[in-house]
């Protein structure tokens, strides 16, 4: 199995923001990049949001889209307070500060002819990259997205282009299925007959009960994690997971480092 | 490597005086290759146990203004995995390597520093007694001028590497505390560590912290840094590894100024991890200003 | 003033918990029209010593990463200057006030109090403990529980007025100390006070504050305030007036759920003049989230 | 004698920067305000420079110049660290948040028939305004402007329209008279007959010179002060100056609020 992060490691670059539109409550960036950084699906940023002593530490945002070939990044912000606050409001021809491409992203190998790809809300960032990747391998996935309600969606439009199909639920019901997303694939079983691997990004209790569904089909499930980060390269220790299987004294993985992207079932996601 | 920038630290020749500090720079490998270890002084490697220890539960860490708390809980695998994991590693590469030495009991601290009593690329402890101290009743061995007397004196009969005591600021005197370190064989004083505090999460009502409270890091602890350089450099005649939110070259000049003659960047690394370049670049421009390293001229 | 956000502190009844804390208010109008005094719950005047005390000479303060330090040193024109002057301005406005007492020497202390017993407008006393106790060679009265105890009881025997105790951070144990204040009678407990901390100039090569080290604060001491309020709440029943780096309503509920039942805002109005506005109003939003003030809420 | 503070007090507002340009080594500001501030000449604002954390405090910047009936505020920004550094940089278009007008200004009734104007660097910032008001009650100033070099010079442009004459000085001779402005003042003391009061703003050292000057010609001296500042209000007590002659336990006065105007003979210049 390969080693699902980038060679060489990250490096520090500034990214100029080129556009910067809506995409429900998130805002859809577009930068452009001299560097080739060569991200594997699933990894992210540290970004410099600037702000001063407000916002001392980076802020992780996941890599939504790469296009190596005209050095565009793409990613998907949600303004939930004062770091992404400022990140949504950065205005085309400002430098956007970065180090990454960061973690152990998605291991594409891994994902099998009929690859599922759940997001929830904002977890749609990474998948659009992914399925773009699995689509080029031959394999177009087969795609859950929800959200609390339709401005709650992310990555919609991309991921529909590159899916071999897209469900759609909403809690409210205010576009797609009314529900969780989870809830939805629970009661349309079939939909997920011959999926290979789920690979999911969003609340911890969809990916919970993600874990679930993919134990009792027998098919292997990822999950990108979330957690406070300091350094987001794996010195700090401070992106703590606890492991479902503790060895030797040792209780917790690294989101940052030993993911953000992990078997679901080497993880406690309680 | 700029040669000018050399700078003696107690027995230690540092081809800079910047050094990474323990917790914030991993075993040395995890920045690479935006930060090679080899342009610092010296590096301090993470808090080392005799057994491993997990670590606290998440969340460990919260950002504040100009800074962060962190709950870490010393986790980390033993010195066991230490010295045959890492350190051959550290050993292929041209840093200097102090190691940061954490226990319960005065006991675990010794048992950490015999294992480590000539090894290869060792080149000083750093004792870190903001642990619980167990056996007193979980104060901490580094408020008590007592208990440090009888930590530095077993610790220091356990082996012959330079041996630097690193203070917490959380006591009323710290002066006392590091009198009683040079009075018990310490080689150098390395001063901050965190400073006690909390946030909480007022939409949950609770603690943001799992472990409640945590250490403050960063800038916004750079004032009393110094002035805990400052007092410990009136109070001893020990070399001092200032830091504290060093995140400049006019910062790690103005801990020269206070008292140290090696300077901690720790915090800063994860706002910047540039920082060291444009520091050690910086530095020579200063450097260029004095015949020698100005330690302590703030006291004239 | 919204009703809403009245709350009780000890056996004063606040119209909200926002209190201007000492030595960033003055007397209460400096920044009229800006900042009427009105809009604060109380206000506690600068501290105040028996006779005048000139203060420190300039530099007397510097900015510093999220926060300021200071060296005032505490000047003052006495409390007989407070008394003609100031308190009959004040009582002619619809403010609590509360006065931060200072002095060398318990008797001096004493004699404030025994000066402001009875006089009308003043609705507490706040002894300011981290001034230099002379006659104990200079350590402040706030570090040692036996000073604490000696003061506190001197005091409480020469005034009826509600005795606040405001203590220092710079301490090993501040609950043991909010424990002796407890039992020498103390009303309630303030804190924190600045942390002890410097700054160079490395340009100069010397302190940049002619006293050499000053007071910490604003929003960079947040961290640590909220923890020390937090551990006083548990080791005391006393009502706790919580300050250190407020700027927000957000800190304001933060304080209040670590244990205050009064939030202090000092340095975050000279950063900015309308916070006490944004704070009272966005306090409001919070309020009717609870059918009663969340005090202590984060110890659940 | 009219109390040289405004009445009312100070206010917080915000004014739209609208013009930045060099002046020398200094930039020169024109900002549009809404309300009616009507400063004394002399008085100051306290800045809001954001920046976060790095630059906390505000900054106090003189009343360079100020034209009540179109609103526009002239301020005069030499960039000499972190605060006046991003000052200095706004775009305009930008709205700085003002506290203000602070402090006392130059009392306008005692500077006499021939009142000389002595400016040292950005010192000269406040004369512009002192004397355009003094110009309009029919006593336009004798002006005498110093600086290091040529790019130091600060309003000479305004200062020479406004002024009976203008004598200039720098330390490298490269505009003016060569020399520190004081000494060549020294040098042709006949330039200062019938001078009725002296009002400046520069050095410390400066102003000690010309409180000698002025106590050997038995005439007033005028001097605006700087010193580190918190509150600016006069509340927090931080930017404390000697006084001359302490009384009753009092030795220090305030630059924001007592000042940062003085008569010089009232305060130590060392
Ligand atoms: C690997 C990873 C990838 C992510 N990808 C995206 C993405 O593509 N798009 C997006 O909108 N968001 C993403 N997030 C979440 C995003 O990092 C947080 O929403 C953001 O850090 C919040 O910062 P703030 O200043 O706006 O909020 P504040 O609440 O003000 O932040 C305060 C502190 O808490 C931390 N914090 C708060 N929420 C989170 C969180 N959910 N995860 C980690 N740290 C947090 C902040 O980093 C900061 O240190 C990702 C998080 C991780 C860990
Ligand atoms: C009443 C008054 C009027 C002034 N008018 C002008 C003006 O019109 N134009 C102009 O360019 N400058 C003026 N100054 C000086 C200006 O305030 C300082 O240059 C500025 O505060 C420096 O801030 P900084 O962040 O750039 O520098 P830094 O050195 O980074 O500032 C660090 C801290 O020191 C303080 N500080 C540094 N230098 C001074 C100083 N000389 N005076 C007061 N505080 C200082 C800052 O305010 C800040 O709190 C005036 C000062 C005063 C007191
Ligand atoms: C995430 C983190 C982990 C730390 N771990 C240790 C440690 O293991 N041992 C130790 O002595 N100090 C530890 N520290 C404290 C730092 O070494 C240093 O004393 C402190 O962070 C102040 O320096 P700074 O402001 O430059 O970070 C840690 C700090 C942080 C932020
Ligand atoms: C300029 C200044 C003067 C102060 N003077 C006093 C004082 O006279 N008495 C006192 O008890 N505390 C004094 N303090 C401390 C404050 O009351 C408060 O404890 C501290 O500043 C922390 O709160 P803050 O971060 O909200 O400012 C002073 C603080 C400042 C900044
Ligand atoms: S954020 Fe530092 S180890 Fe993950
Ligand atoms: S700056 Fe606060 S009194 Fe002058």
């Amino acid at each position: 199995m390969l080693d699902p992060s980038r060679e060489g490691g990250p490096e520090v670059f500034g990214a100029r923001l080129v556009h910067n539109a809506p995409e429900g409550r998130a805002r859809r960036l577009l930068l452009v990049v001299e560097e080739d950084i060569a991200p594997v699906p699933g990894q992210f940023l540290q970004l410099g949001v600037g702000g001063g002593g407000e916002t001392y530490l980076r802020r992780p945002i996941s890599i939504a889209d790469w296009d190596g070939a005209r050095g565009l990044l793409e990613l998907l912000v949600l303004p939930v307070g004062k770091g992404t606050g400022l990140l949504a409001s950065a205005q085309p021809g400002s430098i956007i500060d970065c180090l990454g491409p960061l973690g152990r992203g998605f291991d594409l190998d891994a994902a099998g002819p009929i690859p599922v790809l759940v997001g929830g809300g904002i977890g749609a960032a990474p998948l659009v990259y992914l399925a773009r990747r699995l689509a080029e391998r031959g394999c177009p996935p087969l795609t859950f997205l929800g959200a609390s309600d339709h401005p709650g969606l992310a990555g919609e439009k991309s991921l529909t282009a590159l899916s071999r199909g897209v469900v759609l639920a909403t809690e409210d019901g205010s576009r797609g299925a009314t529900g969780m997303i989870t809830e939805v694939m629970l009661r349309n079983p079939g939909e997920l007959e011959g999926a290979t691997a789920i690979m999911a990004c969003g609340p911890r209790g969809m990916l919970a009960a993600l874990k679930g569904m993919a134990r009792e089909r027998g098919i292997p499930a990822y999950g990108s994690l979330e957690e406070h980060m300091a350094c987001g390269v794996g010195a700090c220790l401070g992106c703590a997971v606890p492991m479902s299987r503790p060895e030797s004294g040792k209780s917790y993985l690294r989101v940052c480092a030993d993911g953000p992207v992990f078997p679901l079932e080497e993880v406690i996601l309680a | 490597m700029n040669e000018n920038l050399s700078i003696r630290f107690g027995s230690l020749e540092l081809s800079n005086p910047l050094v990474a500090v323990s917790g914030t720079f991993g075993y040395g490998f995890d920045y690479e290759p935006v930060i090679p270890p080899e342009i610092f002084g010296a590096i301090v490697v993470k808090g080392t146990s005799l057994e491993p220890w997990p670590g606290n539960p998440p969340p460990r860490i919260v950002e504040t203004p100009a800074g962060m708390l962190n709950a870490i809980g010393l986790e980390n695998p033993g010195v066991e995995v230490l010295v045959e994991e890492y350190l051959p590693r550290l050993a292929a590469r041209d840093v200097r390597v102090i190691v940061n030495v954490v226990g319960k009991t005065v006991e675990e601290y010794v048992g950490v520093a015999r294992r480590l009593q000539g090894i290869e690329g060792v080149d000083a402890l750093e004792l870190n007694v903001s642990c619980p101290n167990v056996k007193a009743g979980g104060m901490s061995f580094g408020t008590s001028p007592a208990a440090i007397d009888n930590l530095v004196g077993a610790v220091r009969a356990a082996t012959d590497a330079p041996l630097i005591v690193k203070l917490t600021p959380n006591v009323t005197d710290i002066a006392e505390v590091a009198r009683a370190a040079e009075e018990a064989g310490a080689d150098a004083i390395s001063l901050i560590n965190t400073l006690l505090g909390m946030a909480i999460d007022v939409d949950a009502g609770k603690p943001v912290l799992a472990n409640v409270v945590g250490g403050l890091s960063g800038p916004a602890v750079r004032p009393v840094a110094l002035r805990c350089v400052y007092q410990v450099r009136a109070a001893t005649s020990l070399p001092i590894l200032g830091l504290g939110g060093v995140a400049s070259a006019e910062d790690v000049i103005a801990f020269i100024m206070a008292g140290a003659s090696a300077v901690g960047i720790g915090t800063a690394l994860f706002a910047d991890p540039l920082a060291p370049h444009r520091i050690l670049s910086d530095l020579a421009a200063y450097r260029a200003r004095y015949d020698e390293w100005p330690v302590g001229r703030a006291h004239l």
